[in-house]
């Protein structure tokens, strides 16, 4: 349908992040940044980072998430907005990365929240996170 | 015929039609030049570079999910919206864009029509303190009270401003202004500092860097609209980015003299002058860095209020040495 | 006094990680400091135990993402140490390359973030452009922009070839030529040098009582330096260089030493590929590390980095300890804060650098009585931009 | 200073106090004394061997025993000081009498291996999460994670 297929091209066209470090060893936050920055500029895509969670569409979490954090990434997640997206930035955020098996660490964003599309990567690139976002764009378009 | 005419007026030129496209233009336009003075791209792949982007995000935050906080003031958050969407609407149709003979008095353009786009450009600000009132977020609350504070600042500078034009050419009807100055272009320069305050003030109001007080993301999240999502804050960017394009049409109306020559002149006379106005309001926004509520306040009333005030004195001069 | 309380999310788009501070204040004056971290505490001690000395190399690497590096070769010198091997001269020098090019990417990102905390943005663009040349020298070295993974026991993994040695020295000269305009900007731009000047003052004798270390101290007139006192791949013997150090105990005088630290690493950089000896860079080394303890240093961006390592004849290590520097730098960081302007609390921690933590969190108690406001980062460091600008200094 | 010059200071000034020193790697020596001797240690370290910046504090488990290794830094040399403490009542005093930049690694050894340092003014857990149990140490041999699954939704 005509309308359908409008939203979805909105939403594919503009997406706007919220970050969060999970606990991250702040590679994938320098690099994510990065892609901010005028060498990658994110906003090309139509992308904007946002302050609050309620308007954010796409939550970006870089590292493993710490015990500590845990609950605070679910209730930021728990206050966006329908339809909501997750990304993992880098293999910390996918899977714990080499932290897996120590105590004070979760192993990967997906235990705590679902997640869309994970972008591995240590530290991911900015054009893998550029990539990576741009992949879950147009999954979002076909399906 | 007249009733197609009013019809036509309402719905597309310069009513809700023309203001959805033409400010949906606006807000690329001013992305684009914002990233250009940082050295950035801007949106680039939604539509022809970039320029469907704002309509993307539009009907983007259309689609989505639309929370209303529990402990919300449901009636008065769900109506707020709609209200300020409203009353900007209503200011458009106010700007002399069509070319009006003096003998015609039609609804929209009279006698006074100035005091009146004036003040429907202030009620948003009040919409916004309800807004944030509303949400019953403690965010929201303060960048509430900043929209109030910060509207007792700029809304004296602004009224002071555009009084000068009106006094000069003795009438509160801004197509009779416009055309005064049409007939007497060089008057315009006398206008200089009123239409620096204007802008300037334009700039608060529309709560753009450095007077983003009251949404400052650093200090309050999203201020009054923290607790706003999907539809609702679509209408509100909608809104602002209408405020802009109605702010610059009302002072391109007054200080740049208005838009001549009938239907297809005057929208090319509108696009250019408001372009100007936007054009300074990018720069604006680029080159500062946010100021301090207080600071804003004192700049307010220690400037832009006396600086308003000596333009005034000296157009009441000027008027009594030209008679 | 206010006595509301604004809570604020743990998220935040700077690169800030968590860590909860709080502070006693009265009126404008800070009286006293407390910290709480692990909000980051991940148990990598422990990891470390349960997993072989080459999987350890690459968990060490991720303890931080800026100093990575120097993460890995002081643990693969300590090991060296214990296996008893000695790693080739060219290794040596590579080894010490990478450090100093972290060294040059690490000091322009924290010019910049320097820069944005007293609200001079434009200073945070402009580094973090020239931080994207020597990025590309990492990344065609070690093939990645942030975690190298360059260091192996008994040497280096990659070798560098005649044309990424030219390619390197261009993009040094290129940064050579940009960095003296930082060191002006940072030492002699008026509203900069108002805001950053006699303030967070650390005075020669606390800097050494409380311990802190690299720059911190270095800035207060202690010529603490690892490279130095303790020299490791290939300094000292090999590879000249100056410590750099100011008397004036001042976070002005932090920026000074970070970009006179800078000049100083692209004069090592330019020594080292232009010195670049022949031969192999890597010895091969055991897989079981023989029983043994030792203590292992380098100088990291921020200071003393310091790991104890201790084998037990096994392919896994008994007890790894990891110090960076921040942690050392803390106490120092509590000092030069008490005092102080609340305004002035964002630059002072941000001129330690703060790495393994920053703050997104911080309480403010406005007195006795324990009334709290919670405030975070960018609003604090807001509010010392606004702060200094009612006393008329903008930027 | 050299490893002998050390020697030589540290002999003079804590005559039989010393349980082992050594010099296993150049610009590196361990130094051994008994618990009760820490305070008078660490004043002849700072006040005539020049061992004026304390790197940190390692805690370790032994197995019997739990240790806590000071690293203390000059110009050249590298020295840690062993100390060792019974794992049933894990007690040394404090140093930050002598070395105020310890507080934090105190702090620190107290949280991960569970060595109370008597005198100590702030012993709240540093690094640590806060839903983390009473009187379990990570860094203790004895102490292994299990994670259950799907204990966290």
């Amino acid at each position: 349908m005509a309308l359908e297929k409008l939203v979805k091209w909105s939403r594919v066209s503009s997406p706007w992040l919220l970050h969060f470090n999970s606990g991250a060893c702040n590679g994938c936050d320098i690099e994510t940044l990065a892609a901010l920055m005028p060498r990658f500029d994110l906003e090309r895509f139509g992308v904007l980072l946002k302050s609050t969670p309620r308007h954010a569409d796409v939550l970006v979490c870089t590292g493993a998430v710490t015990r500590q954090q845990a609950a605070r990434l679910k209730r930021i997640y728990e206050q966006m907005a329908e339809p909501k997206f997750v990304v993992a930035v880098g293999a910390c955020a996918c899977s714990g990365n080499v932290f897996r098996g120590c105590y004070s660490v979760l192993e990967g964003v997906d235990q705590v929240i679902p997640v869309n599309a994970y972008i591995p990567g240590c530290a991911a690139k900015p054009d893998a996170i550029i990539d990576g976002v741009a992949k879950l764009l147009g999954a979002l378009k076909n399906g | 015929m007249d009733i197609l005419k009013i019809f036509l007026y309402l719905l597309v030129y310069p009513g809700l039609l023309f203001l959805f496209v033409y400010s949906t233009f606006v807000e690329w336009i001013d992305r684009k030049l914002y990233a250009k003075f940082q050295n950035r791209m801007g949106p680039m792949y939604t539509g022809s570079h970039g320029i469907l982007q704002p309509i993307a995000d539009f009907v983007k935050l259309m689609a989505k999910e639309d929370i209303v906080p529990d402990k919300a003031d449901k009636k008065l958050f769900n109506a707020v919206p709609i209200l300020a969407l409203t009353s900007v609407l209503t200011a458009g149709l106010l700007l002399p864009v069509w070319h009006f003979s003096d003998a015609f008095q039609s609804a929209t353009s009279f006698q006074g029509d100035l005091i009146v786009i004036a003040y429907l450009l202030a009620l948003p600000s009040f919409a916004y303190f309800l807004a944030g009132w509303a949400s019953a977020s403690m965010y929201s609350a303060i960048g509430g009270v900043r929209v109030l504070t910060l509207l007792f600042a700029y809304e004296v500078p602004m009224f002071l401003a555009i009084l000068s034009p009106a006094v000069m050419a003795g009438s509160w009807r801004m197509a009779e202004i416009a055309a005064y100055y049409q007939a007497n272009p060089w008057y315009l320069l006398i206008n200089v500092f009123a239409f620096a305050v204007a802008v300037v003030a334009l700039q608060a109001k529309l709560e753009r860097v450095p007077f983003d007080i009251p949404h400052a993301e650093t200090e309050v999240v999203g201020g009054a609209f923290t607790e706003y999502s999907g539809r609702k804050l679509a209408m509100f960017r909608l809104l602002a980015d209408i405020q802009m394009v109605v702010g610059a049409g009302m002072i391109a109306a007054l200080f740049l003299g208005g838009f001549p020559g009938g239907l297809i002149p005057g929208f090319i006379w509108f696009v250019v002058k408001t372009l100007i106005v936007v054009f300074i309001l990018a720069a604006m926004r680029s080159v500062t860095a946010r100021l301090r509520i207080d600071q804003m306040v004192s700049f307010s009333w220690k400037w832009l209020a006396p600086l308003a005030l000596l333009q005034l004195v000296i157009v009441i001069f000027l008027k009594g040495y030209l008679q | 006094m206010s006595t509301f309380i604004l809570p604020v999310g743990p998220q935040h788009p700077a690169l800030k990680e968590p860590t909860s501070f709080r502070f006693m204040v009265d009126g404008e004056t800070v009286v006293d400091a407390d910290l709480r971290l692990g909000y980051n505490h991940r148990g990598i001690e422990k990891g470390c135990e349960e997993r072989t000395y080459i999987q350890d190399l690459y968990l060490l690497e991720r303890v931080c993402g800026i100093c990575s590096n120097v993460h890995m070769t002081v643990f693969a010198q300590g090991v060296e140490k214990l296996m008893g091997i000695e790693p080739p001269k060219r290794g040596l020098f590579i080894r010490c390359l990478m450090g100093e090019l972290e060294r040059v990417h690490s000091h322009l990102l924290w010019l910049g973030v320097a820069g944005h905390e007293v609200g001079f943005d434009t200073f945070f663009m402009y580094t973090w452009r020239d931080r994207e040349i020597v990025e590309d020298i990492l990344e065609m070295i070690s093939g990645n922009r942030v975690n190298y993974g360059m260091q192996t026991f008994g040497g280096v993994r990659r070798d560098l070839d005649e044309m990424q040695i030219k390619k390197a020295l261009d993009g040094i000269a290129a940064l050579k030529a940009r960095t003296p305009y930082y060191l002006n900007i940072g030492a002699s731009e008026p509203t900069l040098v108002a805001r950053i000047a006699g303030v967070g003052v650390l005075p020669k004798a606390k800097a050494l009582e409380l311990n802190a270390a690299g720059p911190t101290t270095r800035a207060s007139g202690v010529d603490f330096d690892v490279r130095k006192d303790d020299p490791y791949a290939g300094f000292g013997e090999h590879i000249p260089f100056n410590i750099v150090t100011d008397e004036g105990g001042d976070v002005l005088a932090r920026v000074v030493v970070r970009a006179k630290e800078l000049m100083e690493s692209y004069n090592i950089c330019e020594y080292i590929l232009k010195n670049l000896p022949a031969g192999d860079i890597r010895v091969k080394a055991p897989r079981k590390v023989p029983e043994g303890e030792v203590v292992s240093r380098a100088e990291a961006q921020r200071g003393e980095c310091i790991h104890y390592i201790r084998s037990n004849g096994t392919d896994k290590p008994d007890r790894v300890k990891v110090r960076a520097p921040t942690l050392a730098n803390w106490p120092a960081t509590l000092y030069m804060l008490r005092g102080g302007y609340v305004a002035d609390i964002p630059i002072v921690m941000a001129a330690i650098d703060p790495c393994l933590s920053c703050t997104d969190r911080m309480a403010i108690i406005t007195d006795p009585k324990g009334n709290e406001k919670v405030w975070n980062w960018e609003t604090l460091r807001q509010y010392g931009i606004d702060f200094y600008r009612k006393r008329g200094i903008k930027l | 200073m050299t490893f002998e010059e050390i020697k030589k200071i540290l002999e003079d000034n804590l005559k039989g106090k010393i349980k082992e020193l050594i010099n296993p790697f150049p610009r590196r020596m361990t130094l051994w004394v008994d618990k009760a001797d820490a305070l008078e240690t660490c004043k002849v370290l700072k006040e005539k061997a020049g061992f004026y910046h304390l790197s940190t504090i390692t805690g370790r488990d032994t197995g019997d025993k739990l240790e806590a290794l000071y690293h203390f830094a000059q110009n050249g040399m590298s020295l840690t000081l062993r100390l060792q403490t019974d794992k049933s009542n894990p007690t040394l005093s404090t140093t930050i009498a002598v070395y105020p930049g310890a507080i934090f690694y105190e702090r620190e050894v107290h949280d991960l291996v569970g060595i109370n340092f008597e005198g100590h003014p702030d012993m709240r857990p540093l690094v640590l999460p806060e839903d983390w149990p009473q009187g379990v140490y990570p860094l203790r041999k004895d102490w292994h994670y299990n994670r259950e699954k799907g204990a966290i939704e």
